[in-house]
């Protein structure tokens, strides 16, 4: 009853077209993230959801109900802020109180003074309290609830946002980067708390975020914006593993993805530079493709002999992060030289050096089943990758 | 009009109960009721400076005609002007309004402005001790030491002098605090990369601060000029010549209690010396609202 | 005073050689840009008001060679002045009237304007004008626009069925017309202040409060606008005070206290005494007072609204 | 070398006859520069700025003193040797000049205590200014304008009467800025101020109240709003009040403001006791103040030009005052001035009637006149009864004398 | 000639000692880093050595000069700041002059008019703008001279920052987290130009930063702080591998090392719950040690039957980064469950998930070479970790 479905958003700031006609649907109970670069829209799209901007056009169903002419308090959602939008001036009872007080009361006993003379108030007041308790309760924050937030660490202030925003029990979260003015450690650790309240609440989550590690590590399912539009909707590992396009593939992954040009020749052998990498069926006929090579399928050649299978590369700069070495290189092809980052566990590196097959010029392999194939418009070909034929390979790598 | 820029009590909410066509004319009939508010309020604002601005062309016999038109009938847009300038030296007391103020303005920015940057940016023991100062200075008018100066002054000659008109307002704490706000703002890292490059302490406020500054010191001129063009008080006290008699001196020199006063020209002095300074905010506004919504006054 | 601190400073206990040198230079720096203020600060007001509060125990008349002190005299003859009682009484009439009203309606306007898109800078500009005309000039003004017997005001007032009121010649109307000029000029200045204030708002906090139910503007602002201008309203409400508390230009030009003394205030009576009958000496009894007023209403105002807004 | 003499009058209006006499008189006497303050707004603040300047020094050369300021004036700057007294001066000038000149009850104006400190400059009495076309509307005429209160009050109801905007007169005896209008209301009566060795108040008596009960009544029968001294005579300029009295110092201003709007009469003061009675001769005399030889005499020559003929031809033409010099009136000058223009005549018709402006002794004539000015308002207002009003009006300005 | 010393520098703001007896060598051309959380003194050691704050005790020499008494533009250092401090209303051009313009000028020289007199400054602002133009071309920020700093981005003020810091040609840089407030691509790609513009100048730098990404890859040496101390100076390589201590090695590596109690038994077993997991022969003796495991040194059982040697694990969460898989579980130990942390490759994962070795509970290994052993003190034994003898571990194993 809690799904919510987007379409057709379009919204422009006066001549910026800021959402091209978006449609999503969530599932009831869903831990959906968007994720994107900063102003591609996901704050906006968020707005839109909560009632906070209105659309240009297309409607916004929350839980079966058209909710376009509705006001944020009668959407049933409830809205955590980058900023956690806690009132300076509440305590944190006060704050989490605060969304029950405005339904539950009228305008008339809310006003500052002639406010205390309704009877009613009082009764309202404990049942008020009642629910905050059990909501701090819930988050462990009861022995914060007389500070103000002023007084309270980003962590704490983060949980009593979460607070008020839990206590009306709405149908659905929204969550505009919530960690984002969190430290690193910290960060680490409300990510696993909100996942954890996800599963226990069982509501409907929407999470903006532009932080990958967040995106891939607490949603079911990502959608990934660029520039207004979304560009796939999948959960964290399709879109790492099979994204749409390049620009999914460039956007997930730290260090980037290699995209390099490749030559398809006869039934689907991908060579790059000179070197036959691997063979795709699907990708017959297309010319030349897009390569893309995760920093982490990439391997040092093992123990064979030096010469065999793989791609040479001449080594630009090591950084050592510790347990892993980001290394970027060049490819030796044959026209300009093309950059390729990888990334290699330390214990390898440590290992090959020791074995002296790390020099200046290395060589290593690609797994081929985690090689990606994108057409000339940047589209993913879905693709059974082998490993190209051992023979063809050899006599173009002495060329290389 | 779905949405508004900034936030506000007032800001129309984007999605109002019924439905969207409903919500628009909501919230179009919400505007127009803020619009009308606002205009009725500027009548009374603006509705006596445009009274003035039409009573100066009119001819005397018009204006002392009971009623409320407000439009002249035979508007005569010079009379009343050229008599202003004929019957009081106008010019001299505007020029006399432009030293004194200039004068005073130049000497509290080179007074305040240091001060102001002590108190925001440099560790000293004396500054806690200065800022108490500056917040009991805050509190005491002019009004409260005019009686010892003006005797100090007699004393020392300064009475109907350009200096007796400006020394009181050489200083001013208002202009230190709004400072000091303002730079409290300034970025340290940019003053410790000046220490590094080699300024002097000197040289930073006058290279580095106050060039970021342009907004408070607008801000604060217009507070300062408006003060001390339209002060009545002092010049009261320490002038009894025209040639140093500021603007609102020689305005109030047109009351001609005797006779009845000379509206018309006195509208039109009246509107004279207002000009400079509404030309000159006009001039300044958008700085100065920027500087005011910079230093956030708090 | 700022000097003396200096000088116990300047040897301080310098660790190894010449350590803290970045630091002294710092602080006397800091020493140097304070002095010229600091002194000018004290030869124009901190010591002339010392000197004021000294004079209101002499019975120095100007010009006056044999003079002395009186204690309390001037005092004890100040609290049985019934100008005085009544110059109090308008002053304190006319800061009643004046603070709230310019306070408030600025604050209306402030938010009325502040979400205003296009039209805001015209507005801003507009209100914030009389601030900027000359007040002795817009005060003829008012004594005509306000003439109780042939002024336009009284024309439209009777036009719509009402007696004339006799503005500035009625005793019991008079302090009210000159607080209508007070608010006139400063509904723009706190106007232009309540806007930097409401534009230091975080946006988030009204989304918050949409989200929360508070969508009405009477909750919007009683949720997040008013409390989040603490602030702002106490620098507004201070700085307005000490204005109204001045109240003298409009008294002099339009009513010179009268009728029978209705408008006569503090700092007029201390014009008169001081500057037109020479009685120095009262009159720096009555500046004394007024200056504690000032001070008072200013501290306890301080006082009660600090206690209100400071969240952090 | 060239002499500077600055002078100080007051009335910011008075400075249209003030600076062409002065361009005159610099024509004439090319190594003498003529510098004006800025005016005062009114008799009392002038004098307590020249005061103010004696004890800090800066003392104009020549001010012109209201007649009921110049004693207190003469008094204090005496003591401190800060004023010229003139006898010696005029004597210089020969009997002959002073007699073709100056008439005896002039003189007399500028005299203190038998010592000649003021060249009376300007000489005025109070008129009674009536707007014709409300007196018409209201019945009354042209030939028979009212000669006593009674007949004046009825007359000001009639005209309160005549229409919804309009008001019958204006006795602004309680806006004044100095006490002129109250001294006419006790000279109309034979009335003083002090007693003879001025010790004491001396309008304690029935004239006092009768003239607090006239004024009073003035406002609830005559139709008098109670407006502030500009407000009624914009009032009366705008057509909308029946009867002002005012200074004859005003004829050229009302003259003008009238222009085609109504027509503008004006009237003897009404006078009760044909006898004794009297009214106060307004305006000021010059004084010298510097006891610098070459300004001395610089002023001296200032001084015998603008009382001179021409002097005083100008100054009658920019206002209304009456000429103190004897000389004006001849062809040469005013000629037939006032046979043109009856309206200024009035003021000549009641020279006889003319009385010195009196002032108190002591220091606090500007501040005994603020005291008594707003108990003669409550009166008028009907706050207090016109007996209560006058003790206190006594007893006050009594604490306000000096003691001995 | 441009070493770096610190020796004993002691600081305190008011009641709080924020640094406590700092000593520090940095060699001439050195790229020091130092890093530690936030508030641990990292600035003040580094506004000290600039002259900026003066220390309360201790010296600083740089090039063999006490510069203790020397005000910072007599120590000839540049310093680039977070905020990268550019004046705002002067041109990329005016800012990168103003250091020279302040060295080689006579301070009349620089009054507003009078300064225009003098002959001498032509010919200094001649020399001043070959210098500011050579600066630009290093950093090619040639086409940007003319700009004020609001119009440039991220990248393009770091760059004039440095610019204004190259041009005096300082002995020393300090910098001061000049990195963070970029984005997270552009600090890729700062980083390695940082390092290479080191690597060009030859320069000695001192580097600010709590970004341990940053630390690892750029520096010679880093210098680990903690609370106003430096608890260990090193290599990157050997601040990660050979950590001085616990905090140390629980301040680098993300996520966390895992630090677990560990017994020793006779010449060196050291055994984790019931598993004896290695042999060190140095920590024979100290009754029970701390372990410190790497995340990525735990890897899962290869194809060796199910119950073989290595831990049995109980697994808690799953986060998947994409390229990576980190493993939140515990540690089926006879007491309190120890939580443990691993990091493991994606294709490991997927491997073990398709073999059917991925449930509930899985079984990884350590590898001991990677195994580091703290004693009761926190402090490192320095040891060769050899596997435990096989037989050793069995029968435990089955215990656990
Ligand atoms: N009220 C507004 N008026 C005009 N433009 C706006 C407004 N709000 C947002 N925009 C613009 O719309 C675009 C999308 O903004 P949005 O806040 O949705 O981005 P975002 O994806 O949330 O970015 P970030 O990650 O930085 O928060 C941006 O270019 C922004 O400048
Ligand atoms: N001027 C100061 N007055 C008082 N305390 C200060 C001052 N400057 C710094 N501190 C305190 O000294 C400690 C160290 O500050 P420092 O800026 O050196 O930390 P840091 O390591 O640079 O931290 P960060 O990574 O957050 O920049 C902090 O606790 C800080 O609060
Ligand atoms: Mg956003
Ligand atoms: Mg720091």
């Amino acid at each position: 009853m809690a799904r919510v479905e987007l379409r057709n958003i379009v919204k422009a700031f006066g001549a910026t077209q800021v959402l091209r006609n978006v449609s999503l649907d969530v599932d009831d109970g869903e831990f959906m993230t968007l994720i994107g670069a900063s102003g591609c829209g996901k704050s906006t799209l968020l707005r839109i959801v909560a009632g906070l901007e209105a659309q240009g056009s297309g409607s916004v169903r929350i839980g079966e109900r058209m909710v376009d002419h509705l006001r944020p308090r009668q959407r049933r959602i409830a809205m955590v802020f980058q900023s956690y939008a806690l009132y300076p001036h509440m305590t944190v009872r006060e704050n989490i109180a605060t969304p029950l007080m405005i339904d539950r009361t009228l305008l008339a006993e809310r006003l500052p003074l002639v406010g205390r003379l309704s009877p009613r108030r009082r009764r309202i007041a404990g049942e008020i309290d009642q629910a905050v308790r059990g909501v701090a309760e819930l988050l462990q924050i009861e022995p914060l609830l007389d500070r103000r937030p002023g007084q309270l660490s980003g962590g704490q202030r983060q949980r009593a946002a979460l607070g008020r925003a839990m206590v009306r029990e709405p149908q659905v979260f929204l969550m505009d980067e919530p960690l984002s003015n969190l430290d690193a450690s910290l960060r680490v650790h409300m990510r696993r708390e909100l996942a954890d309240l996800h599963r226990r609440l069982g509501a409907t989550f929407i999470y903006v975020t532009h932080d990958q590690v967040e995106a891939m590590t607490m949603s079911g399912r990502v959608a990934l914006m660029e520039a207004g539009e979304i560009l796939q909707v999948g959960t964290p590992n399709e879109v790492y593993h099979r994204p749409a396009n390049t620009r999914v593939a460039a956007f997930l992954g730290s260090p980037r993805i290699n995209l390099l040009e490749a030559a398809v020749e006869g039934a689907g052998t991908l060579r790059l530079g000179g070197t036959a990498l691997a063979h795709a069926a699907e990708a017959a006929g297309q010319g030349s493709v897009t390569l893309g090579i995760r920093p982490e399928s990439i391997a040092l050649t093992g123990d064979d002999p030096a010469g065999q299978g793989g791609l040479s590369l001449l080594v630009d700069d090591l950084e050592d992060l510790g347990h892993e070495i980001i290394l970027h290189a060049r490819l030796e092809t044959e026209g300009a030289p093309a950059a390729l980052t990888a990334r290699l566990p330390a214990a390898a590196v440590a290992a090959a050096r020791a074995a002296g097959r790390f020099g200046n010029r290395i060589r290593v392999e690609v797994d081929p089943a985690s090689l990606l194939i994108f057409d000339r418009d940047g589209l993913r070909i879905p693709a059974t990758v082998a490993p190209a034929a051992p023979a063809a390979a050899h006599p173009q790598a002495a060329a290389g | 009009m779905s949405t508004t820029a900034e936030p506000s009590p007032l800001a129309l909410t984007p999605v109002a109960t019924l439905s969207v066509a409903g919500a628009r004319i909501a919230n179009a009939a919400r505007l127009v009721a803020v619009h009308a508010l606002l205009i009725l309020a500027l009548v009374f604002v603006l509705g006596p400076i445009i009274w003035m601005l039409t009573t100066s062309v009119k001819p005397a016999n018009e204006i002392f005609q009971a009623g409320i038109d407000f439009m002249p009938r035979n508007p005569q847009p010079i009379t009343n002007y050229s008599d202003a300038f004929a019957s009081v030296p106008l010019l001299q007391f505007m020029m006399n309004g432009v030293i004194v103020c200039a004068g005073i303005l130049v000497v509290q920015l080179l007074t305040s402005i240091p001060c102001a940057y002590a108190l925001a940016k440099i560790r000293f023991r004396g500054a806690p001790v200065v800022f108490a100062l500056v917040l009991l200075g805050l509190c005491i008018p002019i009004q409260v030491p005019a009686l010892p100066l003006y005797l100090a002054f007699a004393q020392l000659g300064l009475l109907n002098t350009y200096l007796g008109l400006m020394l009181p307002f050489f200083l001013s704490v208002f202009a230190i605090f709004l400072f000091r706000q303002f730079f409290r703002s300034f970025p340290d890292e940019i003053i410790q990369a000046a220490r590094v490059d080699g300024m002097s302490e000197f040289e930073i406020v006058w290279r580095v601060v106050v060039p970021s500054a342009w907004p408070a010191i607008a801000a604060f001129s217009v507070f300062s000029v408006t003060a001390h063009w339209n002060d009545l008080y002092w010049p009261l006290i320490v002038v009894s010549k025209d040639a140093l008699a500021t603007p609102p001196l020689g305005v109030a020199f047109f009351f001609d209690a005797e006779t009845g006063s000379d509206f018309g020209s006195m509208m039109a002095a009246a509107t004279l010396v207002s000009a400079p300074l509404i030309i000159a905010f006009l001039v300044a506004q958008r700085q100065f609202i920027q500087g005011i919504t910079m230093t956030g006054l708090k | 005073m700022a000097l003396a601190a200096d000088r116990r400073e300047a040897p301080a206990p310098a660790a190894p050689s010449g350590i803290a040198r970045q630091e002294r230079v710092e602080a006397a720096s800091g020493y140097l840009f304070a002095l010229p203020a600091a002194l000018l600060m004290l030869a124009i007001i901190l010591g002339p008001s010392a000197v004021v509060i000294a004079m209101s125990f002499t019975n120095y008349e100007l010009g006056a060679i044999d003079w002395g002190w009186i204690g309390l005299g001037n005092y004890g003859e100040m609290l049985s002045d019934r100008t005085f009682w009544r110059s109090m009484r308008n002053t304190f009439v006319y800061v009643l009237i004046v603070v709230p009203s310019s306070v408030l309606l600025g604050l209306a306007i402030a938010i009325m304007v502040q979400s205003r898109i296009r039209a805001r800078r015209f507005y801003e500009v507009a209100f914030f004008l009389p601030v900027t005309t000359t007040l002795v000039a817009m005060a003829i003004v008012w004594s005509f626009v306000l003439h109780s017997r042939i002024g336009p005001v009284n024309a439209f007032l009777q036009l719509l069925g009402f007696e004339a009121v006799g503005f500035f010649t009625d005793p019991d109307t008079v302090l009210f017309s000159l607080a209508l000029i007070g608010i006139w000029q400063l509904v723009g200045f706190n106007m232009i202040l309540f806007i930097a204030g409401l534009s230091s708002i975080p946006r988030d906090l009204y989304d918050a409060a949409a989200v929360d139910g508070a969508d009405g503007w009477l909750d919007r602002f009683l949720r997040v606008t008013w409390p989040m201008l603490g602030p702002t309203t106490m620098f507004v409400v201070v700085t307005t005070c000490i204005t109204a508390f001045k109240v003298f230009d409009t008294v002099v030009v339009l009513t010179d206290g009268g009728p029978l003394g209705a408008s006569e205030v503090l700092l007029h009576s201390i014009y008169l005494e001081g500057f037109q009958y020479f009685r120095i000496g009262y009159a720096s009894a009555l500046t004394v007072a007024f200056l504690v007023f000032i001070l008072v209403f200013s501290l306890v105002q301080a006082w009660v609204i600090d206690r209100n807004v400071h969240y952090r | 070398a060239d002499v500077e003499i600055e002078v100080y009058h007051a009335w910011p209006s008075h400075k249209r006859f003030h600076e062409p006499i002065a361009a005159e008189f610099m024509e004439a006497n090319p190594g003498i520069t003529v510098t004006f303050r800025t005016p005062g707004p009114t008799y009392d603040d002038a004098h307590q700025a020249v005061l103010r300047g004696a004890l800090t020094g800066e003392l104009p050369d020549v001010f012109h003193s209201g007649y009921h300021l110049l004693r207190q004036l003469s008094t204090t700057l005496a003591a401190r040797s800060q004023i010229i007294a003139l006898d010696d001066l005029m004597a210089a000038e020969g009997q002959e000049w002073i007699e073709a000149n100056y008439a005896p009850n002039v003189l007399n104006l500028g005299t203190v205590d038998g010592v000649f400190y003021g060249m009376p400059f300007n000489a005025s009495t109070p008129i009674v200014y009536y707007n014709m076309d409300l007196v018409t509307a209201a019945g009354g005429s042209a030939d028979a304008l009212p000669e006593d209160w009674d007949s004046l009050i009825a007359l000001g109801a009639k005209i309160a009467a005549s229409a919804d905007d309009v008001d019958g007169m204006a006795y602004d005896v309680h806006a004044w800025p100095d006490d002129w209008l109250w001294q006419a209301l006790m000279y109309q009566e034979g009335g003083s101020l002090m007693n003879a060795d001025e010790t004491e108040v001396a309008f304690g008596n029935d004239i006092g109240l009768r003239g607090l009960e006239l004024a009073r009544r003035i406002v609830t029968e005559g139709g008098m709003p109670m407006l502030d001294f500009k407000e009624s005579r914009q009032q009366f300029c705008a057509g909308k009040l029946g009867i002002i009295f005012s200074s004859t110092a005003g004829v050229r201003r009302f003259t003008e403001c009238s222009g085609d709007n109504f027509a503008l009469k004006t009237h003897t003061f009404p006078v009760v006791d044909k006898e004794n009675g009297g009214v106060p001769t307004g305006g000021n005399a010059a004084v010298i103040l510097s006891n610098d030889a070459e300004k001395k005499a610089a002023a001296w020559k200032y001084l015998k030009f603008i009382a001179g003929p021409r002097g005083q031809e100008i100054a009658v033409l920019g206002s209304g005052y009456m000429p103190t010099n004897k000389r004006a009136v001849e062809a040469e000058f005013l000629g037939d001035h006032y046979d043109n223009n009856p309206n200024w005549v009035t003021s000549l018709n009641q020279a006889d009637r003319a009385q010195k402006w009196v002032g108190y002794p002591g220091n606090n004539g500007v501040k005994i006149w603020r005291t008594q000015r707003e108990i003669i308002d409550a009166v008028m207002r009907g706050q207090i009864e016109p007996q209560e009003g006058l003790d206190r009006m006594v007893a006050e300005t009594q604490a306000l004398l000096p003691r001995n």
